[in-house]
């Protein structure tokens, strides 16, 4: 195959827009995000009451969904090595199912930031968080995760992915051991276990009367 | 590819991994068996001492993020500091030991328990009473000599036979 | 025969309609609020590794199969001929084998063609 | 109801009808080739219907039809390369565009 | 053929699974082929040489740790030596023989993450990295034993290393060495002799001699294309001039030889850390130093052999209790600087397999 | 009975498939729109006991054919609207109209011989017979694969970069 | 042994009549194996996953799912429940009726496969005379329908992997295609019951090249490792099916192992004798050796690198296919010497003759590898 162009020659021009406008949506970004996201957990102390009430499909959608937590690639620093390590054959993560994780976010349902969120990075990790299929979690890995950690004085980092994501557990450590890690996932788990379908049927059925 | 090998080499492979079949796995299984740490683990928050802390600020200056927060009064009696407010950041902490190695006092350590994930940000931080040892906040042995005889044994991976069923 | 296909063309059916169910249950699902459902114009864009896509999607692709697949086409319809001859080798006999390898030889000849031209190395 | 060779050779003209207008009537060289695939499909299926319906234990017929399919396979490997050939030379695949006593 | 081509750019990574952290790669394609990349960095800058300039010589030993953390040992050594040659600070014996056992553990760790990412990257469906990551744990549980961390040591400290080894380390030492070659064994038998493999790598994304050195690549990159250039025996810093080694180097520096120096390399490292052993003194294991220390001005330039390659720091002192300018020359970011011209005409498979080899780290390559 | 229903059924779907190859506009959907044509006409193979013809037809065309053709769409720049008809659109519609009805007509009115033997079975030994039996096509045969020769050699000669 | 397999050929003579006859006939025949296919596939697919999980963890010395029920049975329960409450995302440059079509053109060939699979002597759905032509041309439908997929995703992942579908099946079906003709000439027949019955011997000794052929191109086929480009994780993200989520993804991961499983009970009723096999019932023997071969697929996915795409073609063209065109007339050549079928000398002939042919083949066989020049 035999292209026009000189060995030498770059089929890219500098494509300086294209970088001139990433910088402009990490900049929209960075002020949309001073505060914030607030955690997707009001609802913990309040289902506890409700608890009592589960009905059967909550049991088996939440059985079915906590057993498999596939998780997304989002490895941006050293926290993803204690992740890999978990993955890993001594602590073994497939032990719940979790070893399948998927390069695409849409079929995946749980982010595991495993590393330090800079804010060039920030507008890709919100573009994978949206773009995952719901339902979806995110546990927020390591000190970067919960506040930016080591580097949360620095000019470029994000101080805590809850600027960006909504977060639902928060593992602290600088990196967390895999232990730790595992007692999260265990900590979505158990709140995943809590959560509650509201199943709206076409036609109403007499005898189930709704409560609350 | 070159057969000039015939396949052996994958033949190699194979007899590699069908032995790895009949080992046992290295797995721990994490809620029910747990490894011991180490013994100078640096654990996921920090353990302060009270009776022995004097409020001399060395921690909180000597670490290298400011995670510590401590806010003392003088007694004019003693003329001494009175700790008023100590306040840890474990999710903004980097568990470096610094602050320890730091403390001319020995009045704080790190944890040893790893297991401290929340739900909330805001339960990360922790203040006065919470920052103080207690059995299920064991203090660990890292730059402390004394505490790490006590704790137990590091479970080492080299020590576990894999090899043989 | 017939009767036997007729039975493949019900399992066909059923197949179809397997697949259609297995599918259309999350719809159903959505109805009842089971399976949610918030699309957003971020989240129908094309994934790429975090980043917009650059360019449009479809875009023409270069030919480097077409003597591969020249190839395929010709020698599958070759094996097609071999299947009925390999059936009834028993009764054809030495004639059959022989009329199968001129066959077979004549086609080869456009095989080796290909090779000795080294159409058959990826460029 | 009885399903008779009429049937199938008038599906067969049916289809062979279509692909004719295809192929006069489109300017995109690969529908054309499309399209003549499908005439000699229709053809395939009058041949194995006569097989079937007029000499049942001879498959002569059948045999007609195996031969058409090489001749199609034939047909689309050459047709392919014919366009290739073309789009290398002019940037199209529009058959319409084609004036061979141009090249 | 002559048809002209639409060539279409796509974007490997930030969040790839091979592009070994935030990498990302604009890559032009026709079709397979890799027409043109362009690597696009700086997704992963934190600010890690910024932030060092407002922190004390012994606060700084954590941002370290996150340079290239997969050799947060080796980064600490090479702050520790920078900044004792700042101060003239002078090592204790044992402190000595203890850094060393402890970096040559880390090349080991370093070099099973590139080898098992690298097999990985070649679709080895994780089978060999999670054997490596088995062989990884057992030296993670040796630093743990020392400092308490798995990932994020701080152990070093200027003037020796922070914590004396505990009565139980040699033993486990012991054992670890012992065992080490059996399995070093196993992954050659498992791979390194696979037909596969050897099409997938041999002379596949060849660095010349020339463009090794003239991009300035350093370690296993450089080695494997035929340069014999080892710092540790180039230029010994600490004592590594005490122990027989040999620098294993490649010929051809495709794919497989890096691979393969990598490999060798390990094997080297056991038998430093067997000589350190037998050697091992007792003794002080941190000299006295200051708890801030303050280097008289000037500026210091030390370079040790990272296992990625040459990692050096550069510091300015004006005297004060931190750095007036720290500058880190990342191993990883100059080792991709021939990444183009190693990968530009191979296939999409190709470059997967060409960037596992060169191994970086991200957190070095941006800082 | 049975017989009838799969017919109508297939000759529907044929039909149907065979207008999509002419009507839609989007290349690669009319592409697939023969696809479903040519595996109607596999079925209606089956319909007239031609088993073997009908793993044949779906093997070649389906198998084979169609992927040449789907390469070749990948040629296209305007995949989704690069069906269009051109000028002769009209003509083109009435030539295919007289012509269906002229052939509708002498088929119709023909008096085809119909013989009732049931058809035979099993085809593939039968065919085996035929085609390479000493009294078979088996000069046709080499014919074809000679035909086959010439189209590979033709094919690589024709688009082969000098 | 030989009284045993007598004893079977006269089991077979009986009850070889097709539908057999089953109380209620016809259509009772049709329900039965519709179900008992489906419910099948079903649950072999569930135990394959599960199998996959726990072997692959074991090779890679770990243990893999067992917390979700007992032994982690259960998991794939889960995962098949979870996935089918996703939501599903259909993007907005898709071309969204393609984008519909395509799991269920990928999905419906593969059940398709199972109609003639004979669990047990005569018990299969329907015992075509062309079964193992009908298997092959079923099969090559399954290929559209993974284009269609990468194709309407309108995603450049997708896109490559669709591409790469085209080339492995391109290559691939041949020597696939020609391997079994080594089969149907020793059994003389193309039903698959039929050549079962036909493996006194089982054909895997008396076919080892073209069990290894078949073996390879089969794997290459279904795209499972080391051959899986389509879904390349570590080069295009997912691959073809990138832009699913939910039970359409879920589809495509069934089509996966369906369509593995219906490769090994290709090779096990094909190379491995099928329903035979002393003291246990037949249906188990024949899910025993499923299980064998599909072991066999794991064992190699968990230890071979991937090959290139070019690689893969080169291989298909220059290596499979002369071998298996050469494996093809020796095999007839024999079929004519011992019409009344082949002694057991012939196996030591044929795999005598195999390692000479891959010794010779090797000799000046080696590829190529390019970088293009641009
Ligand atoms: S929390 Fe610590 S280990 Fe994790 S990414 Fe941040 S700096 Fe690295
Ligand atoms: S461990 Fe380090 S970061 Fe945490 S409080 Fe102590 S000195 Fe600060
Ligand atoms: S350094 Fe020690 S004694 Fe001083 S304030 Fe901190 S904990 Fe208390």
């Amino acid at each position: 195959m035999e292209v026009e162009k000189p060995v030498e020659s770059r089929c890219f021009d500098l494509q300086t827009e294209l970088d001139r406008t990433e910088g402009a949506n990490t900049e929209v970004l960075k002020a949309k995000s001073i505060a914030p996201i607030p955690d997707p957990d009001e609802w913990l102390e309040k289902s506890l009451e409700r608890n009592i009430l589960l009905t059967t499909v909550d049991t088996l959608v939440d059985w079915a969904r906590r057993s498999a937590l596939w998780t997304v690639i989002c490895f941006p620093a050293c926290c993803a090595f204690e992740f890999i390590a978990t993955a890993g054959p001594r602590f073994d993560i497939s032990r719940f199912g979790m070893e399948i994780i998927r390069a695409s976010p849409r079929q995946a349902d749980l982010m595991i930031t495993a590393g330090t969120l800079t804010w060039k990075m920030a507008p890709q990790v919100r573009r994978i968080y949206d773009q995952m299929a719901e339902p979806k979690w995110v546990i927020a890995m390591g000190a970067c995760g919960c506040s930016g950690g080591i580097f949360a004085s620095s000019y470029s980092v994000v101080p805590g992915y809850n600027r960006i994501v909504p977060v639902d557990v928060y593992v602290p450590g600088c990196p967390p051991r895999p232990e730790a890690l595992l007692y999260g996932v265990r900590m979505l788990q158990n709140k995943i276990a809590r959560e509650h379908v509201d199943i709206k049927l076409p036609f109403p059925l007499t005898g189930t009367k709704k409560e609350g | 590819m070159k057969f000039e090998r015939y396949g052996i080499g994958i033949a190699r492979g194979m007899m590699v991994t069908f032995k790895h079949l009949f080992r046992h796995p290295t797995v721990s299984q994490y809620p029910e068996q747990r490894l011991n740490m180490s013994r100078r683990t640096r654990g996921n928050e920090l353990i302060w001492n009270n009776v022995k802390c004097t409020g001399c600020v060395t921690c909180a200056k000597s670490c290298p993020q400011g995670a510590i927060h401590i806010e003392t009064t003088v007694d004019p009696a003693t003329n001494k500091y009175n700790v008023l407010k100590i306040e840890v950041d474990t999710g903004y902490c980097i568990q470096c030991g610094l602050c320890v190695e730091a403390c001319p006092y020995e009045a704080i350590y790190m944890g040893y328990s790893v297991e401290r994930a929340k739900y909330r940000r805001g339960e990360l931080v922790q203040a006065n009473e919470m920052l103080l040892a207690s059995p299920d906040r064991p203090a660990s042995g890292y730059m402390n000599p004394h505490i790490a005889r006590e704790l137990p044994r590091q479970t080492l991976l080299v020590e576990k036979i894999v090899e043989k069923r | 025969m017939l009767a036997g296909y007729g039975l493949v063309a019900l399992f066909l059916i059923v197949a179809i309609f397997f697949t259609v169910t297995m599918i259309g249950m999350p719809i159903m699902l959505r109805g009842m609020g089971i399976v949610p459902s918030k699309p957003n114009p971020v989240k129908n864009s094309i994934f790429e590794c975090g980043v917009e896509t650059i360019g449009k999607s479809w875009v023409r692709f270069n030919f480097r199969y077409y003597f591969y697949a020249l190839l395929f086409i010709a020698l599958d319809v070759l094996v097609i001929f071999l299947y009925p001859w390999a059936v009834g080798l028993r009764e054809l006999g030495y004639f059959g084998l022989v009329a199968a390898l001129v066959f077979v030889a004549i086609i080869v000849v456009g095989y080796v063609y290909a090779w000795r031209k080294k159409v058959l190395e990826w460029k | 109801m009885y399903i008779g060779l009429q049937h199938y050779l008038i599906l067969s003209a049916l289809l062979f009808s279509i692909g004719l207008y295809g192929a006069l009537a489109k300017k995109n060289a690969i529908v054309i080739l499309i399209c003549i695939e499908l005439m000699l499909n229709a053809v395939n299926v009058a041949m194995v219907g006569f097989s079937r319906f007029v000499v049942p234990a001879q498959l002569t017929g059948q045999v007609f039809a195996l031969f058409i399919m090489v001749v199609a396979a034939a047909e689309v490997a050459v047709g392919v390369a014919i366009i290739m050939s073309l789009y290398r030379h002019r940037e199209t695949i529009d058959a319409t565009k084609v004036d061979l006593l141009k090249w | 053929m002559t048809i002209k081509t639409e060539p279409f750019v796509i974007n490997f990574g930030p969040a790839h699974p091979s592009t070994h952290g935030v990498f990302r790669m604009r890559v032009v394609l026709d079709g397979e082929v890799v027409l043109d990349l362009e690597p696009v960095y700086g997704y992963l800058h934190r600010g890690i040489e910024k932030l060092a300039e407002q922190r004390t010589y012994t606060g700084i030993i954590p941002l370290t740790d996150r340079l290239d953390y997969l050799a947060a040992m080796s980064n600490n050594l090479a702050h520790c030596i920078a900044v004792e040659k700042l101060a003239g600070i002078k090592v204790p014996e044992r402190a000595e023989y203890l850094r060393v056992i402890l970096a040559e553990l880390q090349r080991l760790c370093s070099h099973l993450i590139a080898v098992g990412a690298f097999l990985n990257d070649s679709g080895a469906f994780m089978t060999p990295i999670l054997y490596m990551l088995r062989e990884r744990e057992k030296i993670l549980d040796l630093f743990e034993m020392l400092s308490g961390q798995r990932l994020t040591y701080n152990d070093m400290r200027p003037g020796g290393v922070s914590q004396d080894a505990p009565e139980e380390f040699l033993p486990a030492l012991h054992k670890f060495v012992d065992q080490m070659p059996r399995y070093l064994d196993e992954y050659d038998q498992l791979l390194a002799k696979n037909e596969i493999l050897l099409a997938r790598s041999k002379g596949v994304g060849i660095l010349s001699k020339e463009l090794a050195i003239n991009s300035s690549a350093s370690g296993p990159v450089l080695r494997a294309s035929g340069v014999k250039w080892d710092i540790r025996k180039a230029e010994p810093y600490s004592i590594y001039d005490r122990f027989e080694f040999e620098i294993p180097t490649g010929t051809a520096g495709d794919c497989y030889d890096r691979y393969l120096v990598r490999m060798l390399e390990m094997r080297q490292s056991v038998r430093i850390i067997e000589q350190a052993m037998k050697q091992f003194p007792s003794g002080e294991y941190r000299s006295r130093v200051p708890k801030l220390i303050r280097p008289p001005v000037g500026e210091v330039y030390s370079r040790i052999e990272a296992p990625k390659g040459e990692l050096a720091f550069y510091i300015v002192s004006d005297s004060s209790i931190a750095p007036y300018r720290y500058h880190i020359r990342g191993t990883s970011l100059i080792n991709l600087t021939a990444l183009r011209d190693m990968i530009v005409g191979w296939k999409v498979a190709d470059l997967i397999v060409i960037f596992g080899s060169i191994d970086i780290c991200m957190g070095e390559v941006d800082r | 009975m049975g017989l009838a229903i799969a017919f109508w059924i297939l000759a529907i779907v044929a039909i149907a498939g065979a207008l999509g190859v002419v009507l839609l506009k989007n290349v690669f959907r009319a592409a697939l729109s023969l696809i479903l044509c040519l595996l109607a006409v596999a079925g209606l193979f089956i319909t007239l006991s031609a088993d073997f013809l009908a793993a044949v037809q779906i093997l070649i065309y389906v198998g084979a054919i169609s992927v040449l053709i789907i390469l070749a769409i990948m040629l296209t720049r305007e995949v989704t609207q690069g069906s269009p008809s051109g000028r002769f659109r009209i003509p083109a519609f009435i030539v295919a109209v007289l012509f269906f009805a002229v052939v509708a007509y002498a088929m119709v009115n023909t008096n085809w011989q119909i013989a009732t033997a049931p058809p035979l079975e099993p085809t593939t030994a039968a065919l085996a017979g035929k085609l390479f039996g000493e009294k078979g096509f088996i000069l046709p045969l080499e014919i074809a694969s000679v035909l086959l020769l010439a189209a590979i050699l033709g094919a690589i000669v024709l688009v082969r970069e000098k | 042994m030989s009284s045993y397999l007598n004893q079977m050929l006269l089991q077979h003579e009986a009850s070889v009549r097709v539908p057999p006859d089953w109380p209620g006939g016809y259509w009772f025949h049709w329900l039965f194996f519709t179900v008992v296919i489906i419910a099948f596939v079903l649950t072999i697919v569930m135990g394959f996953i599960y199998f996959e999980r726990r072997a692959l963890g074991r090779i890679q010395s770990r243990l893999g799912p067992n917390r979700t029920g007992p032994f982690g049975l259960l998991q794939p329960v889960a995962d098949a429940i979870k996935v089918l409450l996703k939501e599903d995302i259909i993007p907005d440059k898709a071309d969204k009726l393609v984008h519909w079509l395509a799991p269920i053109v990928a999905f419906f060939p593969v059940m398709l496969i199972f109609a003639v699979i004979p669990f047990q002597n005569g018990a299969m759905l329907v015992d075509l005379d062309i079964g193992i032509l009908y298997i092959m041309a079923v099969s090559s439908v399954s290929t559209i329908g993974i284009f269609m997929a990468g194709w309407s995703s309108g995603n450049k992942y997708s896109l490559l992997g669709a591409m790469r579908a085209v080339a492995s099946v391109v290559s691939y079906e041949i020597p696939l295609v020609l391997s079994i003709i080594g089969v149907i000439l020793l059994s003389g027949s193309l039903s698959m019951n039929q050549i079962v019955i036909a493996q006194n011997i089982p054909f895997i000794l008396l076919q080892p090249l073209g069990f290894l052929l078949f073996f390879i191109s089969g794997c290459a086929e279904i795209n499972r490792s080391p051959f899986d480009m389509l879904e390349a994780d570590s080069e295009i993200v997912a691959g073809f099916h990138t832009e699913y989520s939910g039970m359409k993804f879920a589809m495509f991961y069934l089509v996966e192992y369906a369509e593995a499983l219906a490769m090994s009970a290709i090779i096990a009723t094909l190379f491995l004798g099928g329903w035979r096999g002393p003291v246990l019932p037949p249906w188990l023997w024949f899910i025993i050796k499923i299980f064998v071969v599909f072991f066999l697929m794991i064992w190699t996915r968990s230890t071979l690198p991937r090959v290139r795409i070019d690689q893969l073609m080169a291989l298909a063209w220059k290596g499979l296919f002369p071998l298996a065109l050469i494996n093809l007339f020796i095999t007839g050549v024999e079929v004519l010497l011992w019409p009344a079928g082949l002694p057991w000398l012939a196996v030591l002939i044929n795999i005598v003759i195999m390692v000479v042919l891959l010794l010779l083949w090797s000799r000046f066989f080696k590829l190529g590898w390019g970088r293009v020049e641009i």
